[in-house]
């Protein structure tokens, strides 16, 4: 017992600490006010150093017909990815955990899309869309629906791809959805069928409210996941046609890594910033509440 | 179980202490020259490439070439600025020839004309294209030496034209016979169901390029030669990107909305499409792709024939040292000789960059054998540079998203023009 | 599914017959056959395992009987979904719905129901009195004790008004004291609702002081189906024996000698005309008295437990446990003489485990 | 009866879906398997080649891909597991001022990750002369708040009687850690392990912007420039050669599925 109190304890823990909290500061911390630091400046150019320019970069975000674009595209596709793979999560789930005969290889398939790096997705998924020789085209054909260019209509890309995330991130959200299913003692279910209440009333009344911590866990990955994914645009669209595909996070590589803008990037990067902390925000609001009923 | 998490804890350890030491390696005496070359990934150039540079070697002793294929041209500007910037020995590169404004922006590249000493070497300068020189020279000096070039030709399928009763061997020459021939070759089954357009200009990748070509044709350059204005709300540009949207919307030989660069080659090989636009690149690709006789033709005129000059140059980097340099010209010199050139664009499919390499003895026999490899060279005589502007990048996706804003049918031409104009004014006033 | 009137709530009889259960290769339980009586109160006891739950289940409709049937007041409900069963459960983690307040646990089935608002009232009402619960009502389940969470656990059973109610070892989940309190509480309410009973329980304490009958279960078999004191005084068979009673029945081995029973091989006989051959001999701690003329036996050890001491005395042939009353005192070491009334003397055939009523002490 | 028929429904309703999400892999493998022309004749008496796997080989220097993904994977995990675990004993067994300040700090990452500070990431990896390394792939990702954050809530779990019994027999803090914690969050550690080598091996933003070369680019990225050439695509060997760089870890997850699956299972509840 010497050694410990010889060696006090808030050097013990602060040592222990250490390596983790240099690297963390050094690429996630000082990264973040870096950002906000260099959104205040111009880009540096060859010979001419950066100049410190106040709030000129956020004006021009308000007048960046393609950061507005990119913003409503990121909405969007937030709206057409979010409820249906969530829906079609809890669906798969409630499958999966049933009796249904085939339901482990229905599992696998379910689930095989999230061990899939997007870009191969995208690889594949590519030719689906493939115009007059696609697969969608082949399939469709039957039905009367040919010659759709889905990649190449602005009315349809954003959609088309987002088909693609949901069927790359459900089977990732049927797991949570999996695991809490798993949690919910099987009394409780039964009580209420010794009450009478069919599957669905049991699902609405009971699994349902019990699944809502999920839920809200579930939603908030998939709306992070929405402004972490543009792998695939690296392949299929690059964010055209005209940016009716680009998202926020593909503009900052954009802006950063083609134009070489990086201030202006880093103004972009503080919009994302901003919008990931009120994501958080909305989590730690919604714990919060949720803390005095567990 | 307890001392195997140990070893692997330790192993993982050991692990990352080497790879953090993995770059840096010792560097031996002989000037080494690193060049980023823009290619996908190995496949057939690299090989290639690295082939040329292993002969190189053997006939020069003392210089080392190390290439690092770093994808597209995009990928591979970015990643060699990157590395200027990071101040990784980088001495020379290819990289795509409408860079030379960012790359002199940047302060990176020298001038050939301050490497060349003799006379020999200035006439070397004089041996190329000059429509392939143009992208290189600002300001009357020469920045960048053609190497991997290519320009647009159009592909056609004559067992289509066969079938529709055109002659296979006279292929459209003008817009007007393009659209008459394209509605022919547009084969509807009986539910409308497209299952061949007449013709195809990609409008993804490199949509400003497939722009180029029609507005040079119109008689309309894009930009000027210093690269500080541009052109693109001027009458001819409007006109020509109104018959591009024509050729979907109103003569229905193309299919509307965008055309994808990277599939548009399966859908002809496909017999998907009678037609395509495309780069001399592609040529090889196709030739070992087709089931069906396919021939190569200069693009259509309508003022003018006309045709954009594309694809990479070699630049020498300012950070190289005098002798690096001078390695670095004895390298580009020896790739661009007129025999090597010669083998290089039959084995790639991309265009002699000089005159004489068509004069030698294997690639005049190849021309014999396969006439479509000719015709990159003769339409030169009407090629243009391609687009070319300080912040390239920049302004190009004004243009770009111009483009296709018209071709999906959300803006009209004019407008859409004159909102581009607007942005590469505003980014291009303060280079002037 | 017709619900019951206030009237109809008073127990209905159960009949199970030949009721099997097979889960894949385990037979979890073995052709049980039982008769409940309306408004009877019985127990199913057993150590853990033994099919008890799964007997239950069966009962309540969650699991489906392999073969056999089911009668509740004469009809045959083996095939019915469980909500049909007129039947009410209190699941020993209770199952309350940490989502739903008190209230709206109790009135969970009513509301599924569609009872009208009046009657719901009423019988919440009712319930939360019976039950204490006034207080509690808005409160969630993870706010409440243990205690109050049983509490409402069986709210939830009572104002269901169903005739049968299946309770699974509801108990196990509270402390000792509160364990009393509540069975006396429950066996209660039993009595004042009059309804019919299925109580399952592995505690012989429960299952003596409320039971009207104990159907004693062991490898999915029933072993003995019986008041609580008939269980005590003719266990049928040595697993009975062994199960019922603390400490324990003394089970010693019995050999074969002239004239009657020895303790050990080639001993005098002690229990003259009984048949030593293949017989156990079966006798309560709490039945056997220290008197002169008994037989000798050494105190080993002794374990005092307030109003009486425990001895472990060495018998000639084996240990017995004797149960004393009082302050005797005895020690380890002490020669004592034991009595073993004829009376209180059982005994079970050694191969089959039964109760051998044949045999007769003395006679 | 209705119930009956609602099963069969549900049944085929799941098989459809499953189908569905099985289609566009099994799509990929008819492709890789098949000449240019069955791309879309799905035809089942077709002939099976691996020429497009031996022509996408020889594409793209996959072998090289392979050893990239697996250094920056693996350097990247061992980093993690090392940094994490101390970092989390501290959080979870230690008192000191600031410790609460700090971890709310650490969890900045759970929402911030290095993906999205691409921008600034690469100037200060080009600043420390780390671009185009596999060390400047992995840094940023090897102090893992996720990783902190699961093992603290593991060791946290771990009974502290089981610390003070090492502690009384002698064992110094380090020696409790090994001993103790480790081996009693060994599933947390196969969990999180098998979390972090799906996130890397797919990882693709940072690495495209960090790697220049053959040498340094992992598989994904090296796929999307495979996938992307200059001429336009050929759709068998782009499936051959996309089936190359998953097979890996779709074969592992096809294999121990079970394991992954209760591996996401776990570091997904918390």
């Amino acid at each position: 017992m010497t050694r410990i109190s010889r060696t006090p304890q808030w050097l013990y823990g602060w040592l222990l600490l250490l390596p983790s909290a240099v690297l963390l500061i050094a690429f996630t911390h000082y990264p973040i006010v870096r950002t906000l630091y260099n959104s205040f400046f111009t880009t540096p150019r060859g010979r001419i150093p950066a100049r410190f320019i106040g709030l000129e970069n956020y004006q021009a975000l308000l007048h960046d017909e393609i950061f507005l674009r990119v913003l409503v595209n990121n909405f969007l596709f937030a709206l057409g990815t979010i409820p249906a793979s969530v829906g079609l999560a809890l669906l798969m789930a409630v499958w999966v955990n049933g009796t249904l005969p085939g339901r482990a290889l229905a599992r696998t398939s379910f689930f095989t899309p999230t061990v899939l790096p997007m870009v191969a997705v995208a690889n594949i998924w590519l030719f689906f869309y493939t115009p007059q020789v696609g697969i969608l085209e082949k399939m469709l054909a039957p039905f009367g629906i040919h010659g759709v260019n889905w990649l190449g209509d602005p009315s349809t890309v954003l959609w088309c791809l987002a088909v693609m995330a949901v069927w790359k991130e459900a089977g990732f959200f049927m797991i949570f959805y999996l695991a809490a299913l798993q949690g919910v003692p099987p009394d409780l279910t039964e009580a209420a069928r010794i009450e009478g209440a069919g599957r669905w009333y049991c699902f609405r009344r009971i699994t349902w409210p019990l699944l809502m911590p999920t839920t809200i866990f579930v939603l908030l990955n998939a709306t992070i996941n929405c402004f972490k994914l543009v792998d695939h645009l690296f392949i299929m669209t690059k964010g055209g046609p005209d940016n009716a595909s680009s998202l926020l996070l593909y503009y900052i590589y954009e802006t950063a890594f083609a134009y070489w803008d990086t201030a202006y990037a880093s103004t972009l990067t503080v919009v994302l910033l901003g919008l990931l902390a009120l994501t958080a925000l909305v989590q730690f609001l919604y714990l919060e509440r949720r803390a005095h009923y567990r | 179980m307890k001392s195997v998490f140990r070893k692997a804890a330790l192993a993982g350890v050991l692990v990352l202490a080497v790879a953090l030491c993995l770059p840096g390696l010792s560097r031996a005496k002989d000037i080494e020259l690193t060049m980023y070359y823009p290619v996908s990934v190995g496949g057939p150039i690299t090989g290639i490439i690295d082939g040329m540079i292993g002969q190189f070697q053997a006939e020069n002793p003392g210089i080392k070439v190390k290439a690092v294929y770093a994808g597209n041209y995009d990928d591979t500007r970015v990643k060699a600025l990157a590395a200027l910037k990071a101040g990784e020995p980088v001495q020379l590169s290819v990289l795509f020839s409408i860079d030379v404004f960012d790359l002199m922006d940047e302060d990176v590249v020298v001038p050939f004309d301050e490497l060349v000493a003799s006379d020999a070497d200035r006439q070397w300068m004089q041996s190329f294209y000059p429509a392939l020189m143009q992208n290189g020279m600002v300001d009357g000096k020469t920045y960048g030496i053609p190497f991997q070039r290519s320009t647009i030709v159009m592909y056609y399928n004559k067992d289509a034209f066969r079938e529709v009763g055109l002659d296979p061997e006279t292929p459209p020459a003008t817009w007007d016979e393009m659209v008459e021939m394209g509605k022919k070759l547009t084969k509807r089954d009986a539910s409308g169901k497209v299952e061949r357009w007449g013709v195809s200009i990609p409008s993804t990748g490199y949509p400003y390029w497939m722009f180029g070509a029609l507005a040079m044709q119109n008689g309309q350059e894009l930009m000027n030669d210093k690269g500080d204005a541009t052109m693109f709300d001027a009458p001819a540009c409007v006109e020509a990107l109104q018959f591009w949207r024509d050729l979907g919307a109103k003569h229905q030989v193309m299919a509307e909305g965008t055309i994808d660069w990277g599939t548009l080659r399966q859908k002809f090989l496909e017999g998907a499409t009678a037609m395509m636009w495309h780069t001399t690149g592609n040529l090889t690709p196709v030739r070992n792709g087709a089931s069906f006789e396919f021939g190569v033709a200069m693009l259509p005129a309508a003022k003018r024939r006309g045709s954009p000059t594309g694809g990479g140059n070699f630049y020498v980097f300012k950070q190289a040292t005098p002798e690096e340099r001078q390695a670095a010209l004895t390298f580009i010199k020896w790739m661009t000789a007129p025999e090597r050139t010669a083998a290089w664009s039959m084995q790639t499919g991309y265009v002699a960059t000089r005159p004489d390499a068509y004069e030698t003895q294997t690639l005049r026999q190849y021309v014999q054998e396969f006439p479509p490899a000719a015709v990159a060279r003769d339409q030169f005589q009407f090629a243009t540079a391609e687009f070319s502007t300080h912040e390239t990048a920049r302004v190009k996706k004004f243009l770009d998203d111009a483009l296709q804003a018209v071709l999906t049918g959300q803006k009209e031409p004019a407008q859409a023009l004159a909102e581009a104009q607007k942005g590469a004014e505003r980014v291009l006033k303060a280079y002037r | 599914m017709s619900e019951p009137s206030a009237s109809e709530c008073r127990g209905v009889g159960i009949s199970l017959r030949s009721v099997t259960k097979i889960f894949g290769a385990f037979t979890a339980v073995n052709d049980v056959s039982l008769d409940i009586a309306p408004g009877e109160f019985l127990v199913i006891l057993g150590p853990s395992g033994c099919g008890k739950s799964t007997l239950l289940r069966l009962v309540a409709g969650l699991e489906s009987v392999t073969s056999g049937s089911m009668l509740m007041g004469g009809a045959d409900i083996t095939a019915l979904p469980p909500a049909d069963r007129r039947l009410s459960m209190v699941f020993q983690s209770y199952a309350l719905f940490p989502h739903l307040s008190v209230r709206e646990n109790i009135v969970f089935g009513l509301r599924l129901r569609k009872r009208g608002a009046q009657e719901v009232a009423e019988r919440l009402e009712i319930a939360s009195r019976l039950l204490g619960l006034g207080e509690l009502l808005d409160r969630k389940p993870s706010e409440l004790s243990g205690g109050q969470q049983q509490r409402v656990a069986l709210g939830r059973a009572i104002v269901s008004k169903k005739p049968v109610c299946l309770m699974d070892e509801p108990l196990s989940n509270l402390d000792a004291k509160l364990r009393n309190s509540m069975r006396r509480e429950i066996h209660a309410l039993q009595r004042t609702l009059g309804i019919t009973m299925i109580y399952v329980t592995h505690d012989q304490v429960e299952a003596m002081t409320m039971a009207d009958r104990v159907a004693l279960l062991d490898g999915g078999r029933l072993v003995q189906h019986a008041t609580p004191a008939e269980l005590y005084s003719r266990p049928q068979t040595v697993f009975a024996a062994r199960f019922i009673g603390t400490p324990p029945m003394n089970l010693v081995p019995l050999h074969e000698a002239e004239g009657g029973a020895a303790l050990e091989p080639g001993g005098a006989v002690v229990l003259p005309g009984v048949p030593g051959k293949g017989v156990l001999l079966g006798v309560r701690p709490e039945d056997i008295v220290l008197a002169p003329g008994g037989l000798p036996a050494r105190v080993l050890d002794t374990e005092f437990l307030g109003a009486d001491l425990l001895a472990r005395c060495a018998l000639a042939g084996g240990e017995v446990l004797v149960r004393l009353p009082g302050k005797r005192e005895v020690a380890g070491g002490d020669g004592v003489r034991l009595v073993l009334p004829p009376q209180a003397l059982h005994f079970f055939d050694a191969a089959s485990g039964r109760r051998r009523d044949d045999i007769l002490c003395g006679a | 009866m209705n119930d009956r028929i609602t099963r069969i429904l549900e049944t085929l309703a799941c098989w459809t879906l499953a189908l569905l999400w099985a289609g566009p892999l099994l799509f990929a493998l008819w492709a890789a398997f098949h000449g240019q022309e069955y791309l879309t004749r799905l035809d089942p008496t077709a002939p099976l080649t691996l020429d497009n796997f031996a022509q996408a080989w020889a594409t793209a220097p996959f072998a090289r891909y392979y050893l990239n993904t697996l250094a920056y994977t693996l350097c990247t995990l061992a980093g993690q597991f090392v940094l994490c675990t101390l970092a989390a004993y501290a959080f979870a067994r230690f008192r000191f001022p600031g410790r609460d300040v700090a971890f709310m700090l650490v969890l900045v990452q759970l929402m911030i990750m290095p993906d999205q500070l691409i921008v600034e990431n690469y100037q200060i990896m080009s600043a420390l002369g780390l671009v185009d390394t596999i060390a400047g792939i992995s840094l940023p990702y090897v102090a893992s708040a996720f990783g902190i954050f699961l093992l603290r809530q593991t060791f946290k779990q771990v009974p502290v009687e089981l610390e003070e019994a090492a502690l009384v027999e002698g064992a110094s803090r380090l020696q409790v850690l090994t001993k103790v914690y480790i081996p009693l969050g060994r599933p947390t550690y196969l969990a999180y392990g098998l979390v972090s080598v799906s996130y890397h091996w797919n990882n693709f933003l940072w690495p495209i912007v960090i790697t220049n070369s053959v040498t340094t680019r992992p598989l994904t990225v090296g796929l999307a420039i495979f996938g992307a050439p200059e001429s336009g695509v050929h759709f068998p060997i782009i499936s051959a050669g996309t089936l190359i760089a998953v097979a890996p870890l779709l074969l592992a997850f096809l294999l121990f599925q079970r394991q992954f699956v209760q591996s996401f299972m776990r570091a997904g509840i918390k």
